[in-house]
């Protein structure tokens, strides 16, 4: 065969490739919009689950809301300076290498492990309980190397340059990393805050064992009260329903969780356009 | 080979100028490479400086030894003396940071922070506080008319500065140096990365900026060390070869090794 | 001035250090719970049943095994050709939305996954290919779209990173653009492909929700010899037993004891994963 | 001025953060004090018969429906109280009681006797009954028909009988779906059903109710049990010695699967703790068990 009709055939079977991966996203989408399109409704989004498998999602959306924000309030700073040390200070010694294998070490812990630990170490030892609190910092373990990970590596691909030039204009190493590096990197930190966001909107095994039940009839009251949270209502429902309505509220619920999630996407997609326009690349 | 230079600087004598910046038994490691071996000159004021050299010949680090950058390379360290306005600013008790003011410096490829024009020059004085905020309009101008930007750039100060040309945006680097007011300004192959046109400006500019200004600058191109600068230092694998007035290094270079570089036999 | 500066970085250090204390804090209470169950009859016992206190979990750890390699080889199949179709020949705007869709499949939640498996993979598989529909065939599929968004975004950016001056010095010689490919390009970035598997690889083992509904979990399991037979993975077997599990019971503390498997999996991948990275650096 | 423009977009952008986090927080902790204040003035004039207080609840997710629906109607009943109600599975729910880690713990499957032992503060509670049905696919020519005894079931578990044709039906494997190690529905089937039997090995493990109707629903040779309002049109329950599996034959004691659900506290309840164990006991939280597919106490 020569070269230049095995090129068509080789093109051709990438084509199929493609295809196949693009494909899963538009099944699964209309799957879960054909299912659950019919439940969704301001009622169904505004009232509190009743007996089980009827009644809204309310207290799930917000509960949802609450751990992620959360999460991301303990998670996203620690991350970032995480990222500034390992990107900006830290020495190649020895230290350095350890506390960077067990970051990746923590990237790739299984969630159900996380869970495990949460339930072991901040419910039961810290004496959390099943609560928002103690949902909301295991998920930030998990956020966290993500966003170390997605930091690191925008700070590390901002040129040298502006930092020589910082420096030569007499501004320390802070004023350097705050006023010229972590703007410029900007677009890069909150993609990756905000895809560990996503990572954590749809996390179950976690607020499974930590957070609640999932059948919260109220948003939190407080800290230390058991939050409710979309996959968790999702996994319930799905698994334990008896009812046809009881598995339409799954659906519904999953299409509203897909979203939240698309929500965060999109915002997130914003605003790095915002700051690569403002940054004027 | 024939150079061409300016009238201007066949009256310069390097007696007529004072010492700005003076290197006593100067030495500088990379690691293990000894980059910088006893250098000896002095530097004078109001006028260009050119260090050239074939590359990798340390002219670069030497130009860093003015304002202490060679710190933030964590292999380096060095010996021996640079006094500036008589003050050894290798000393204890120098804050780095308070020389770096004084020092302007000027970059290979102009790297303009990810900013809006006005907010580049801005940048340092808003960092020391040395400006209110009223006088900071009138700082941004002042940089931009003293790189002779002020006119291009006036009605799109808030545009990124990434809109600019590139001799543009060099032109930028050089306001923003002028805006912490120094006495020194650093330039480090400012036209390397330049177009030829965009390279007159920046030269009409360097001889502009030695009114007020002490220049030195670092260059590979011979035509134009022997277009802008007074006096010159060639350098060899980390030695001064030669340092004069720039007329005698092209007319009659004392070393065998400058003349076989003018010449263009190596390098 | 520099004592704030040294104040600052000591406090971002601290920061840096607090992973590490945490994966020391996650040793720590796994061993402490999971050590009283752990021994070698644990990693090499043929029978689990809790009810009787066989705690073997040899056939879970191989039944893992199974799923994770045929998760991670059928997105190979898929990923690959998908990153080299984006990064050598899909126009802006068609990368722009492959890619996009891609990642968004990483934001469906795991469960909806898993109950789409339920509910359409598993009966289709039954009715089409035979046996109970509940397999390692049905979990490779389920685990496989996990995986792929990562595995076709790392792969692309290695597959970029590759210079273009190589591209081009391939085609000058007359090599057609899919020699260039097999030849030039997916050797230079086999390093990055690399890591992204054993990325792949460690996020199949860790992945629980999905996988759970669709591999049938055995009550005793056993070693797979079909790729239609149903097995356990290591996670699926913590989290079916454990809401029900006696707390200080033999049963919760072999429990852990899958968790610290699980642990040492993950850590000995990320062991490898530096390893290809920094071979890739040399 | 221009140069103030900069910094003002970045204060303003975690100005905006903060005002959002700070919204999100402050939610829960008003609501928290507004109530705090109602509760003081109630409870300042009123008579201490009144529930007031928080009450934590956590265990089994079988019972997990019922409870929060039960506080649901409870609160709504007595607006000073505040309880939550949190799964976690059954061991998690005796654990948690026991060490007083929660004030009601939840669990539907029996107490182990080292449980008992290990926590013998522990007192006990009945909130409802459930049945165990057994049930298999509505295209199974078997569907509506097939009636063993608990000893031939007790058979097809094992895996002592493994065809269906053994059972009359078409010449098929029977493919046993069987709840987790621990599932209060799987230790009343073993009670019942098993005895000292193991399942058979190939059974496959479904962790809750609606899974295994779903496996069942979805195949043609499948088998499984289920709580008895797990039962549908989906699925075929199968008859065991000749009766059927509902609520009146479960109360008349006919149909002999049955399993109890519990509560439990540490020590004897308070007032609060009390007062909510009996309103699930009284008339509207048995209706609640009763629609929610389980079998009232009484």
């Amino acid at each position: 065969m020569n070269p230049v009709s095995r090129e068509k055939i080789m093109k051709r079977l990438l084509l199929i490739a493609v295809a196949l991966s693009l494909i899963i996203l538009p099944v699964i989408l209309i799957w879960v919009g054909y299912n659950g399109s019919g439940i969704i409704s301001i009622e169904f989004l505004t009232s509190r689950p009743r007996l089980f498998e009827y009644g809204g999602i309310y207290p799930q959306i917000m509960g949802s809301v609450y751990l992620v924000s959360l999460c991301t309030l303990f998670g996203a700073p620690l991350g970032i300076a995480s990222a500034i040390y390992l990107a900006e200070y830290a020495p190649d010694n020895r230290i350095t290498q350890s506390v960077r294998f067990f970051t990746e070490t923590l990237a790739g812990m299984p969630s159900i492990v996380i869970g495990l630990f949460g339930l072991e170490f901040l419910v039961f030892y810290l004496q959390l309980k099943t609560s928002l609190l103690a949902g909301a910092i295991s998920l930030s373990f998990m956020m966290l190397p993500w966003t170390i990970r997605a930091s690191e590596e925008a700070i590390k691909t901002v040129p040298q340059e502006y930092r020589a030039a910082s420096l030569a204009l007499g501004a320390t190493k802070w004023q350097t990393i705050v006023n010229v590096v972590i703007p410029a990197a900007m677009p890069g930190i909150l993609t990756g805050v905000l895809l560990g966001v996503g990572k954590a909107v749809g996390e179950t095994a976690v607020v499974w064992l930590t957070a609640g039940s999932g059948l919260e009839a109220f948003v939190p009251r407080s800290l230390s009260s058991p939050t409710g949270s979309l996959p968790m209502y999702i996994y319930l429902l799905a698994t334990q329903a008896h009812t046809v309505e009881g598995v339409q509220r799954a659906y519904g619920a999953s299409l509203v969780l897909l979203i939240m999630f698309l929500g965060v996407s999109v915002s997130a997609l914003m605003a790095r356009n915002y700051y690569l326009r403002r940054l004027g690349n | 080979m024939s150079y061409q230079i300016n009238e201007e600087l066949l009256r310069f004598r390097p007696k007529m100028a004072q010492d700005k910046v003076i290197f006593n038994d100067f030495n500088l490691w990379y690691g293990e490479k000894h980059a910088l071996i006893d250098i000896n000159i002095a530097v004078k004021s109001n006028i260009v400086t050119a260090f050239m050299g074939p590359s990798g010949c340390g002219k670069s680090s030497l130009l860093r030894g003015i304002n202490r950058m060679n710190d933030i390379i964590p292999v380096a360290r060095s010996t021996g003396e640079v006094l500036i306005d008589g003050k050894n600013i290798m000393g204890s008790g120098i804050n780095v940071y308070d020389l770096r003011k004084r020092v302007g410096m000027v970059f290979q490829r102009p790297n303009p922070f990810p900013m809006s024009i006005y907010d580049n020059i801005a940048y340092a004085p808003l960092l020391h506080d040395v400006a209110e905020e009223e006088e900071l309009d009138k700082i941004v101008e002042n940089s931009l008319r003293g790189a002779a930007l002020w006119d291009e750039v006036k009605d799109r100060l808030d545009d990124s500065a990434f809109s600019l040309s590139g001799g543009q945006q060099q032109r930028l680097c050089i306001a923003r140096a002028l805006s912490i007011n120094p006495d020194i300004i650093l330039m480090d192959e400012p036209c390397s990365a330049l177009d030829p046109i965009a390279t007159i400006k920046i030269e009409a500019l360097m001889r502009e900026l030695k009114e007020k200004y002490t220049v030195v600058l670092v260059t590979h191109n011979l035509q134009q060390a022997a277009r802008v600068s007074e006096m010159t230092a060639f350098m060899y694998i980390g030695e001064i070869i030669e340092f004069g007035a720039t007329r005698d290094i092209f007319e009659n270079p004392r070393e065998e090794l400058t003349e076989k570089y003018i010449t263009g036999r190596f390098g | 001035m520099m004592k704030l500066e040294s104040l600052i970085e000591k406090a971002l250090f601290l920061s840096a250090s607090f992973s590490a204390l945490i994966v020391f804090l996650i040793t720590f209470f796994l061993i402490r719970e999971g050590v009283p169950a752990l021994s070698l009859n644990f990693l090499t016992g043929l029978e689990w049943r809790p009810g009787q206190e066989f705690f073997g979990t040899l056939p879970t750890i191989i039944g893992t095994l199974w799923v994770v390699i045929g998760a991670v080889f059928i997105a190979l199949l898929i990923g690959v050709p998908t990153a080299i179709y984006l990064s050598e020949f899909a126009p802006f705007w068609v990368r722009n939305i492959i890619k996009s869709s891609v990642e968004v499949i990483v934001g469906i939640p795991s469960v909806v996954i898993g109950f789409f498996g339920l509910m359409i993979l598993v009966p289709f598989i039954r009715n089409t290919i035979g046996g109970r529909g509940e397999s390692i065939l049905a979990g490779w599929i389920v685990l496989a779209i996990m995986i792929l968004p990562n595995l076709i975004s790392l792969t692309e950016d290695s597959l970029r990173a590759v210079p273009k001056s190589y591209r081009e010095a391939s085609l000058a010689l007359g090599a057609t653009q899919w020699q260039t490919i097999t030849k030039v390009i997916v050797p230079a970035a086999s390093s990055g492909i690399r890591a992204a598997i054993v990325l792949g690889v460690g996020r199949a083992i860790g992945e629980t929700m999905a996988v759970l509904m669709v591999i049938g979990n055995p009550e005793t399991p056993w070693i797979p010899t079909s790729i239609l037979d149903m097995t356990r993975t290591l996670t699926s077997t913590i989290a079916i037993e454990f809401s029900y599990a006696e707390w200080g019971s033999p049963h919760q503390h072999a429990l852990f004891a899958i968790g610290v498997v699980l642990f040492l999996l993950v850590t000995a991948l990320n062991f490898v994963a530096t390893f290809v990275i920094r071979r890739n650096k040399n | 001025m221009r140069s103030r423009r900069r910094k003002k977009q970045t204060t303003y952008l975690f100005l905006g953060i903060g005002v959002i986090i700070g919204l999100l927080l402050a939610g829960p902790l008003r609501y928290n004090g507004v109530i705090n204040d109602l509760r003081d003035q109630i409870t300042s004039g009123g008579g201490d018969t009144i529930p007031t207080g928080d009450l934590t609840v956590a265990g089994s997710s079988t019972l997990l429906p019922i409870t929060q629906e039960c506080a649901n109607l409870f609160m709504e009943k007595h607006p000073f109280t505040y309880i939550s109600v949190a799964g976690g599975g059954s061991g998690h729910g005796i654990k948690s009681a026991g060490s007083g880690e929660v004030d009601i713990g939840q669990s539907s499957r029996n107490i182990k006797d080292s449980e008992l032992l290990r926590y013998p503060d522990l007192v006990i509670f009945s909130i409802g009954k459930d049945s165990v049905a057994v049930i298999i696919n509505s295209d199974n020519p078997l569907a509506g028909s097939l009636d063993l005894s608990l000893e031939e079931l007790g058979e097809v578990f094992s895996g002592e009988i493994t065809n269906w044709k053994d059972l009359g039906g078409e010449d098929h494997e029977i493919e046993v779906y069987t709840r987790e190690e621990g599932s209060g529905t799987r230790e009343v089937f073993t009670q019942y059903v098993l005895g000292d039997k193991n399942y058979v090995s190939t059974a496959s493990v479904k962790p809750s109710n609606g899974e295994m109707r779903a496996s069942v629903a979805n195949n043609k040779y499948g088998i499984a049990y289920v709580s008895l309002g797990y039962v549908d049109e989906a699925v075929s329950a199968v008859l065991i010695d000749g009766v059927e599996a509902t609520v009146e034959n479960v109360q008349n004691g006919a149909y002999p699967i049955t399993r109890i659900l519990w509560m439990f506290t540490k020590g004897m309840p308070n007032n609060l703790e009390s007062s909510f164990i009996l309103f699930i006991q009284g008339p509207e939280g048995q209706k609640v068990v009763e629609e929610l597919g389980y079998i009232p106490i009484y």
